[in-house]
């Protein structure tokens, strides 16, 4: 029977699960509300008696913490995407084939990332300028967002020249200005992926349950690759 | 662009609306006092009463959590006594923002009853007005100016501020995701379009509604004291 | 009865109040700026917590030992020295309030009397703020009277208007003080106030009562002049109306023979007091003829009180009654004037002090 | 000179007012309660922005229909009909607010004076909500006079005070009219009052002016009753101290004669005006022998008015001044009263209306 | 646990600092004039003060990102005149606090200044006061309550709310951080020994401060209008 669940997503997905949710609802009947915020946010909810049945983070660390204190189900812990960073530019002209070199030449005010304690695409993102040897050089011009979402705004509104975002950001049908994109090379960073698990409120919805399988099927994995997301091979 | 969903406005009138009136309810007897006490706590009181004002909301937020979950000694009772829990329940919004709205209503109301003075009170003491009369029948309407700054204060700032009010309620489309939320969201997603729709709905009508206020204030004006 | 015996202490000044002030009649408390007036009263009302001691009036004990009366409850109508109308509130809605809890509380105020006594019509709709001084003071007076009080307090009620008003208003007080038989206490310095409308009165200083007594006695008493001001000294004589003549003058009894005053509003038979004041008393030891003044009673001289000025004040029995004079020293002197003397007073003029509260009934 | 062309409309109310007042002396501004007066004093202030027409000080044009001069550059002193004392600030800051903007325009406001004459000294620490009504208005009095103004408004500055206050502060009003001869617009209800320290008398009705005029005019003319009040009615009479006797009586003489009043302090040979009240005179065909009076002098009769009451004034011309006399109609009938009729007035009771401004130089 | 850094609670205190003498100079002579203006424009003017308090504070954030950013007209005249951007710099935080929290400026100085009236003002007039020294010596001392409800206000909610000043002032640490986003991060990342640490000392100063403040205030009465 069709059951309804709510799903905690990360605001970086959120997008993306509202294009998928109307997919699940057509192929299973069951009803899903979306509840978007923080995954610290949710997680300090979760924790507190939030009802949400199942969370989608933004990375794998909240949902670990979750399982070991209880408040998720065992053995429904996965990844379920895995983000790509870019340096993006509302400007078509502003980074050229090398965004590292663009980086390096410095030629602009501010370069606007997320707060890498806050947020994984943050945490990326100091580590490709790391690895990139950029991050004292440019510490002074670095602006942060709380989240990949503020940080965009940073980009988008002209007040910082280049951001380094998520790429489902750059190439979301909503960004009215694509510009120029650079994707970083994954290998300047860790991983950015991101987990969802099944919460002990909803150990027994099926229509979380189901939304979780769901992520993995063809139809969603197309669908998240679209918005810009990897996703790993079906084990 | 598609037409906005109003529901989270609707939210957000009802939760402003409950919360200006119970802050009008607590916050007046506690302005009242204040205002006439010879009490040595009264600086006290009323540096607690701006206290939550310094914290950030969500921080705020993140306490009220704490002390309104089920297995605090509050939620716990709450939870006895309705079967729901306090958090994340449109109860538990109510709670959060009065708490947080306390400053804006206690603060303006103290400093208008300050200035009413004792003077129009004795008046009609010696009219045969009880103390509730004088206060309901004099004291109240000589405030008049200071419950209208109480009262746009903290139903503004109810509309506007989400920190507090994202972490108790948690944002749950059509139980607890009000227009603050729901445009912060669209903000957060890149949904600039439906963020200026919403945005520009709430001003027109807000401005529409404070207008119509300040409009009818106007031809009410109110003189201090006794002639 | 209104019993106090009360004490207030301010950092400058003290009260200390212990007098018995009689439950019927208007009561008028004189005494110079500053001297603890307004404060009797406000301790009366129940508005000052810092005062000590009791107040008990008709038998309830308002503030004592045990429990206070909260002031809401007195029964009281309070004309405050500062108007204090209610700004939110119009003329009409001010008098509406006091009429409104006075109903609530089994009394029948009469608002359109009110209205009319003190002339407040055509003020109606008007805001307190864009009345005149006496203007608001006459609405403060309306709006204490509608609370149909059992005890009225006036704090200088007539001080912001004319002649003309305050003559309009007064005789309005003493009905209220004779027919609806309130307790007045009425704050004054004006004695020729004091002396038309008040039975009792009491002379403050310094937040003490000075002396205190029937008006007739403190006025009469040549030994007050100093507190009073020699200017205000006179006796108050018990007459009754005799005729009116058809030339506008009535004509009145006394003890000592009549007088002829202009037209008294009053039947015949009607008990009134009269106010001569003292410096406006001619004495002679002859019977003079031929004056303008109409009104000539033969006496003997009681007491002849020299002061420190030119000025001694001669009193003298007139009847069963007694008069003041006041004269110089140089007319004493030449007129040989002493006590046991007879002698002419020549009196000028009269104003009616009151109505006789104590005969009203044999109308 | 103070001139007014000024119109100012309220919904129940037009102060409709021409009138050049002089720019020396004091001008009693005298009507009923709600005529108008502090309307005017606000205009004359630059308070009312309704005000339409001109005002013009001294060859300076405060309104007109160019340019205003803003009130603070108007160098005017007011003493507000309440006295508006600033609340936050002690007596002694209400005074020194006063006095130092005073020195910064240039004067030399003398405080400990101002202090003194109204007898604040025990005040200065004290907030004015802890003060009497009286004591209010005596700072707000002070506080005036410490803004050294070119021209005084007053309105109704001592109705809340005793007459021994008023009598203690009355002087030091008129060495301000004339030592510092600054112009006073001054507003009572008091003729008294009036009498005493006005030269020039403005009459209003409902807005407009009545009746203006100097005072010694208005006041003996018999047409003047019914907007005076017949008690109020007396002529102003110029005299001269002549000698000072030792039984404590000063001999005065008056152009009709002389007259002996307990002492006036003032040294023989100075110009004073008395007010003799027309009640109470008594009038005498033949000269009367053996009265206590010792004032009696001889006159003839100018003008005898009947009015429709039971009095009668009459106007006699003694020496070069005139005198009122109210009698009853009856009096005047069998004494046969009429204009040419030479007769005596006998005068009790004599006041110093105020000291004569226009001879003080000869003292 | 460590001592946290108190880097960002200087910060806080001087952003608050600048606003709420900046408000106080701007907000003043806003107040004094819809106080006493008989202008048409009155109710709307009154509106738009109040109405930045609607939007919730990110999302004002956002528009003021829009407004002061280099290449709007404003952010441009700034830019030319500073040499340096708006937008992430302690001025552009300063000048988001002074609009976010107007309202908590002029709309209890209005409700003071129209309970003063004009009758103390008419008095010093007559004192050779000019209109500037009438409001320095005698509005404003009258209307000393309604100050201080304006300022704790203002300084409390500047301290406290972080959406716009975080949207605005980029969160650079040293430059733009306040204390406010510190305790946020803490909360956010779990860190909730630290979050309380912070909290703590923020709430302590707060609570000092204001007693401090309000035990001054008590001791200068303050009486409305005319004795
Ligand atoms: N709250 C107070 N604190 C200190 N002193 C006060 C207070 N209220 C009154 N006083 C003082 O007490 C004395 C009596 O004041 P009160 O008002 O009773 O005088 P009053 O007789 O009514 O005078 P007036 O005729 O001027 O109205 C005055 O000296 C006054 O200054
Ligand atoms: N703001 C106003 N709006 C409407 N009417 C007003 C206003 N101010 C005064 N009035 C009216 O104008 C008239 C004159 O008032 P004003 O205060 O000048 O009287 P006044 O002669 O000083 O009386 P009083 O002796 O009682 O003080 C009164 O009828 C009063 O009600
Ligand atoms: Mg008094
Ligand atoms: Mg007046």
């Amino acid at each position: 029977a069709a059951e309804s669940a709510l799903i905690a997503v990360a605001a970086n997905f959120a997008e993306t699960a509202q294009s998928l949710a109307p997919a699940f609802n057509a192929e299973t009947g069951h009803e899903l509300t979306l509840t978007i915020g923080s995954t610290g946010k949710l997680y300090a909810q979760i924790t507190k008696g939030a009802p949400f049945d199942a969370l989608l983070a933004a990375d794998q660390e909240r949902p670990r913490r979750l399982l070991e204190e209880g408040h998720a189900v065992p053995g429904t812990r996965r990844t379920y995407a895995t983000g790509q960073l870019v340096l993006w530019s509302p400007d078509p002209d502003r980074i050229g084939q090398n965004g590292e070199e663009t980086l390096a030449n410095g030629d602009f005010e501010h370069l606007a990332m997320a707060n890498p304690d806050l947020a994984p695409y943050g945490l990326a993102a100091a580590q490709a300028l790391d690895h990139m040897g950029l991050r004292d050089r440019l510490s002074d011009r670095i602006v942060m967002g709380q989240n990949i979402g503020q940080t965009f705004s940073m980009v988008a509104t002209g007040n910082a020249a280049l951001g380094l975002v998520a790429g489902s950001y750059a190439a979301s049908p909503r960004n009215t200005a694509p510009g120029s994109v650079w994707p970083v090379p994954t290998a300047y960073h860790d991983p950015i992926r991101q987990d969802a698990v099944l919460l002990a409120v909803g150990a027994d919805n099926a229509a979380a349950r189901a939304f979780l399988d769901y992520l993995h099927s063809d139809a969603a994995r197309e669908v998240i690759t679209r918005f810009g997301y990897g996703v790993e091979d079906p084990q | 662009m598609t037409l906005p969903d109003l529901a989270p406005l609707l939210l957000s009138l009802r939760l402003a609306g409950w919360a200006t009136v119970i802050l009008l309810i607590l916050g007046t007897p506690l302005a009242w006092w204040l205002a006439h006490t010879r009490s040595r706590a009264k600086p006290v009181i009323e540096a607690i009463t701006a206290l939550p004002l310094v914290l950030p909301p969500t921080v705020l937020g993140f306490y009220l959590l704490v002390a309104l979950s089920p297995s605090s000694p509050l939620g716990g009772m709450w939870r006895d006594a309705t079967g729901n829990a306090l958090t994340f329940s449109f109860a538990g919004l109510v709670v959060a923002s009065v708490l947080y709205s306390l400053p804006f209503t206690v603060q303006p109301l103290q400093s208008a009853f300050e200035t009413v003075g004792r003077a129009p009170l004795e008046a009609a003491a010696m009219l045969r007005a009880s103390p509730l009369d004088r206060f309901l029948s004099v004291a109240s309407p000589l405030a008049l100016r200071g419950y209208l700054t109480a009262i746009v204060l903290s139903f503004a700032h109810t509309i506007g501020e989400f920190g507090v009010v994202l972490m108790v309620g948690g944002n749950i489309p059509g139980r607890t995701q009000v227009i603050s939320i729901a445009i912060y969201e669209h903000v957060e997603t890149l949904n600039y379009a439906q963020a200026h729709t919403l945005s520009a709905i709430l001003l027109v009508f807000s401005f529409v509604v404070l207008v119509g206020v300040y409009a009818t204030n106007r031809r009410f004006p109110i003189h201090a004291g006794g002639w | 009865m209104l019993s106090l015996d009360i004490r207030l202490d301010y950092p400058d000044f003290t009260l200390d109040f212990s007098h018995d002030l009689p439950a019927r009649g208007l009561t008028a408390v004189f005494g110079p700026s500053g001297c603890g007036k307004s404060t009797l009263l406000r301790v009366i009302a129940g508005l000052e917590r810092g005062a000590r001691g009791t107040v008990r009036f008709d038998g309830t004990q308002w503030q004592g030992t045990s429990r206070t009366t909260p002031p809401h409850k007195r029964g009281i109508g309070y004309v405050f020295q500062d108007a204090r109308l209610f700004g939110h509130l119009s003329v009409a809605g001010n008098l509406r309030f006091a009429a409104r809890r006075a109903r609530r509380a089994g009394a029948q105020p009469d608002e359109a009397q009110a209205i009319a006594a003190l002339d407040l019509h055509d003020l109606l709709d008007r805001r307190p703020d864009t009345l005149s001084g006496g203007q608001r003071q006459r609405v403060a007076i309306a709006r204490a009277l509608l609370t149909a009080p059992r005890l009225l307090l006036m704090d200088e009620p007539l001080a912001a208007l004319d002649a003309g008003r305050k003559a309009a208003i007064m005789p309005y007080i003493e009905r209220l003080r004779d027919h609806a038989t309130i307790p007045i206490v009425y704050v004054s310095h004006d004695l020729s106030e004091v002396a038309r409308l008040a039975d009792h009165m009491v002379m403050m200083r310094a937040g003490r009562v000075l002396r205190a007594g029937p008006v007739a006695e403190l006025l009469s008493d040549p030994g007050m002049a100093d507190a009073i001001g020699v200017r205000e000294m006179g006796a108050l004589m018990p007459a009754r109306v005799t005729r009116h003549h058809d030339d506008g003058l009535t004509e009145l009894g006394v003890s000592g023979g009549q007088l002829f005053l202009p037209r008294v509003q009053a039947a015949p038979g009607t008990a009134l007091r009269l106010r001569i004041a003292a410096h406006e008393v001619i004495l002679s030891r002859t019977r003079p003829a031929g004056l303008s003044a109409l009104n000539i009673l033969p006496g003997t001289i009681t007491e002849v009180r020299r002061g420190d000025g030119p000025g001694v004040i001669v009193k003298l029995r007139v009847g069963d009654d007694d008069l003041l004079a006041r004269i110089t020293r140089r007319s004493a002197d030449e007129m040989g004037l002493h006590p046991g003397v007879a002698c002419h007073a020549i009196v000028k003029s009269v104003s009616i002090a009151q109505t006789d509260v104590g005969t009203n009934g044999t109308q």
